[in-house]
């Protein structure tokens, strides 16, 4: 019998993620994106490689599972992490009123933590704001958000995975109230053309609403954009978090020679037409400062949208800060009726191989396959080999 | 169609064009300086032919080589021999230019040393060409 | 604000082919960068290709020509270019796929035979002492991997055999920094004719480098260390 | 073939050896003597037999330098192993015709 296949829609992170672990556990798997591998969502990434700290009192669902994926990527992906950890700082009364819950949620989240003095932290980071009242010290790290899927579609390709980049799904090809595969056009040429499949994932990211719809299907997808701000120069080694509930401007990744400060937050409808809020340029720089104040002064190297995807509640969001930060998946035959489609929405970078381990748990199970999950083993290639020539 | 039937075209090879050697469309003062010290460098191995055949006329005895030099003695080629050392200057003084670089020196500060080259040749050329008309 | 006028080069294989220039003009604002206007166009003109990913100028992946030079599309703002006609067309050198989509493969096929260590250590705020359990601070190699310095070099476009700037760079990087590797193997790989001895340091390498890799003064810095032997005899570390 | 770093050492001391014999065969030439300008200004500069021999030493650094330089500017074309073989050997032979085409010239006129 001919392996099963499995179309997965979205070269992102989780698509990517999803590859990789469908072709280990035997299946045949194409993934469709419409641009360039990691052009959408993971395209607009903060490199931040979260310990779940930054959860770890609000969205406790979330902080564990970036905690353990923490963990197992360490150990599945060396290079392509910074490990510098992370400090969470207090500058205020305030903050240091959080503090209590802080340290409680990371007891309870089970994320490693060390609280270190004030003038630790000054000592390491000297750019620090030296109003610095409490820091701790977490295993947050930089990622590198792009080439780390390179990595994942890299060892799915070895496995047989094929890759198709500028092939945009036009219509999902249905049998009844079964999806049989999609009917994509190649950008390349402009030409259409049928991929059947036994299953079709849907892994579009903040777009997996839109792609959800050609299938006639509902996903409560929230795009949620937030303003992300890249200065030149590399301001601090460690990611520097404001020990606060989460909130605009409050993170600082060092990535190679740059800092990136993060975010701020808002929803949109469509993922494609995010317009930039200009005066969030500003805002990033302002809260940056109170973290590094002479990031005040940095040089701007580039300021973009980035859409979360996060997953709505159904009264409608209004800024996206209230939004889990937890991803789901759909399985549309329970949900709507539509055999063959499933939908893998919300969750984050740092979730990815946690998120496709969830996905393909179901995907084998409505093949009605038995093959466990390997991608918390196996140690994935080099993002290079995602460039090697295949015949 | 299928996926099956369908099969993406292969990318357009590059084609190497000597053109871009000579383009205009240089990104810094370095592309420049490589592009003076090929092309001084070709015109002088075309002036080293050139220079050969005419002591060649040294072998037909004085009064061919007379004759000979008695031709090039016109503002042409008096024009033409400053345009030479022009050549001859700038590719030696470039020439001492990349060896520093290649020693790992001055390599931050190859753009001035461009200039200086640069300028040195013209003044020389200079000079020589008020000593020769 | 002010408008701009917008010639992209188009290319498919079969379907624009031979390749020709869509002109747009676009109301452009001082924050809008060359990927910006691209992702606007494309929302109106789903076929248009171009290769993406972080915004930022740390992924490397949108390296294109823009007015002539190469640049990363997405640190590179349409009003400082400071021209009324913006020429956007795909890096040379390497074999072109559609639009402004070129192939890496052969970009990476050039490091094969140096390796490359992916991180380093971080040489910045040297005062901060790292923790024990993480032992030294880390940071990424400064290289992108976007191959404008492959499109800008003048040999690479006559020579596809020369390692060129990228490759060569970062074997540099090895011998600068070995962390375990074999840095006479390193040294031998690229000191050959298609090697660090190919390049006429005409430094367009480092003019369009967008993170101050410097691949010509790399170069330069594996010559020094050839003619004088002195990383063999144990020079820096 | 030779290493990379032969060609491209040599290249660099043949240039370096012509900045200062280029400069003695230029200054020589034209502001010792007042110039060669008779066939028998030439018989009596190349008399001297130190500079009969630096004359020689620059013809063949000349040569030397022009052959590397030219076959530098092929290989910068892209070509394959094989030509990069007969091209050498055509440049090889090329240089010492003309060092030897030299030389009897130099001969010839003193003689």
């Amino acid at each position: 019998m001919k392996k099963p296949h499995v179309v997965v829609i979205g070269g992102g992170a989780t698509g990517a993620a999803l590859a990789h672990d469908l072709t280990l556990r035997g299946l045949r798997v194409t993934v469709v994106e419409r641009g360039e591998v990691t052009s959408g969502t993971t395209g607009r990434h903060h490199g931040l490689l979260h310990s779940g700290a930054r959860y770890a009192v609000k969205d406790q669902e979330s902080a564990k599972e970036c905690i353990e994926e923490n963990m197992i990527l360490r150990k599945i992906a060396p290079g392509s992490f910074e490990l510098n950890n992370g400090l969470f700082v207090a500058i205020t009364d305030e903050d240091m009123a959080y503090r209590p819950a802080f340290l409680e949620g990371l007891e309870t989240c089970g994320i490693p933590y060390k609280e270190i003095t004030p003038q630790e932290a000054l000592a390491r980071e000297p750019n620090l704001n030296p109003a610095v009242k409490a820091a701790v010290e977490v295993p947050d790290g930089t990622m590198d958000a792009m080439r780390l899927p390179l990595r994942f579609l890299a060892t799915a390709q070895q496995h047989g995975a094929v890759v198709l980049t500028y092939t945009e799904v036009e219509e999902i090809l249905m049998q009844g109230k079964a999806v049989v595969g999609v009917r994509v056009r190649d950008h390349v040429t402009e030409k259409t053309y049928n991929i059947g499949a036994d299953l079709v994932v849907n892994a579009g990211g903040a777009w997996s609403g839109k792609i959800a719809a050609l299938a006639g299907v509902h996903v409560p997808l929230q795009p949620s954009p937030g303003v992300l701000v890249a200065v030149y120069g590399r301001w601090n080694n460690m990611v520097l978090n404001r020990m606060h509930r989460s909130g605009d401007g409050d993170i600082i990744v060092p990535q190679r020679t740059l800092s990136v400060i993060g975010t701020s937050s808002w929803v949109v409808e469509d993922p494609d037409k995010l317009e930039m809020k200009k005066e969030h340029i500003q805002l990033m720089y302002d809260y940056g400062a109170q973290l590094v104040p002479a990031i005040r002064n940095a040089k701007l190297r580039a300021a973009w949208a980035a859409a979360r995807p996060l997953i709505g509640s159904e009264g409608g969001a209004q800024t996206g800060r209230e939004l889990s930060r937890t991803f789901k998946c759909f399985d549309h035959a329970e949900r709507d009726g539509v055999e063959g489609f499933v939908t893998i929405a919300g969750g984050k970078a740092t979730t990815a191989r946690g998120m496709a381990e969830v996905t393909a748990n179901v995907v084998v199970q409505k093949l009605g396959l038995d093959a466990p999950c390997r991608t918390r083993e196996v140690v994935l290639l080099p993002h290079t080999a995602y460039y090697r020539r295949r015949m | 169609m299928n996926i099956e039937e369908y099969k993406r075209p292969e990318p357009r090879q590059p084609e190497a064009r000597l053109s871009e050697w000579f383009s205009p469309t240089k990104r810094g003062v370095g592309g420049w300086a490589f592009l003076l010290h090929r092309l001084t460098g070709i015109v002088l191995v075309f002036y080293l032919l050139l220079h050969f055949s005419v002591l060649s006329y040294l072998a037909r005895g004085p009064e061919a080589y007379q004759a000979a030099l008695q031709f090039l003695d016109n503002p042409l080629f008096v024009a033409l021999e400053v345009a030479l050392i022009a050549a001859v200057v700038y590719h030696g003084l470039n020439g001492l230019r990349l060896l520093l670089m290649a020693l790992n020196l001055g390599v931050k500060q190859q753009k001035a040393m461009f200039w200086v080259v640069f300028v040195l040749s013209a003044l020389t050329t200079l000079v020589a060409a008020v000593y020769m008309f | 604000m002010a408008e701009v006028t917008f010639k992209i080069y188009r290319y498919k294989p079969g379907a624009i082919d031979p390749p020709r220039y869509d002109t747009f003009k676009l109301d452009v604002e001082a924050h809008e960068t060359v990927l910006d206007i691209l992702e606007r166009l494309r929302l109106d003109d789903p076929t248009l290709t171009y290769r993406h990913s972080c915004h930022h100028g740390s992924c490397g992946t949108c390296g294109m020509m823009v007015n002539g030079k190469e640049v990363l599309a997405c640190v590179t703002r349409v009003l400082d270019l400071g021209t009324e006609t913006v020429v956007v067309e795909p890096l040379r050198h390497l074999p072109l796929v559609s639009d402004l989509v070129v192939d890496m493969t052969p970009f990476f096929e050039k490091y094969e035979p140096i390796g490359m260590p992916y991180l380093r250590e971080s040489e910045y705020l040297p005062e901060g002492q790292p923790p024990p359990e993480v032992g030294t601070y880390m940071r990424f190699e400064s290289c992108l991997e976007c191959g404008l310095c492959l499109s800008a070099c003048p040999v690479v476009g006559t020579d596809p055999a020369y390692l060129g700037p990228a490759a060569l760079a970062a074997a540099a990087r090895v011998v600068q920094e070995p962390r375990g590797q074999d840095v006479a193997r390193v040294l031998q790989m690229v000191d050959t004719e298609q090697g660090c001895w190919r390049c006429h340091s005409a430094m367009e390498c480092s003019e369009v480098c967008p993170n101050d890799v410097d691949p010509g003064g790399m170069i330069m810095y594996l010559r020094r260390e050839l003619l004088t032997g002195k990383t063999l005899s144990g020079g820096k570390r | 073939m030779t290493s990379g770093k032969n060609t491209w050492v040599w290249q660099a001391l043949s240039g370096l050896l012509l900045v200062f014999l280029l400069g003695l065969h230029l200054f020589a030439n034209h502001f010792m003597a007042d110039g060669l300008l008779t066939y028998d200004d030439v018989v009596a500069y190349l008399s001297n037999p130190l500079i009969l021999v630096l004359e020689v030493l620059f013809l063949a650094a000349v040569l030397y330098h022009a052959v590397l330089g030219v076959r530098a500017i092929m290989l910068d074309r892209g070509i394959s192993a094989q030509q990069e073989r007969t091209l050498t050997r055509a440049l090889t032979v090329v240089g010492v015709a003309l060092f030897l085409y030299g030389v009897w010239l130099f001969w010839v006129i003193l003689t």
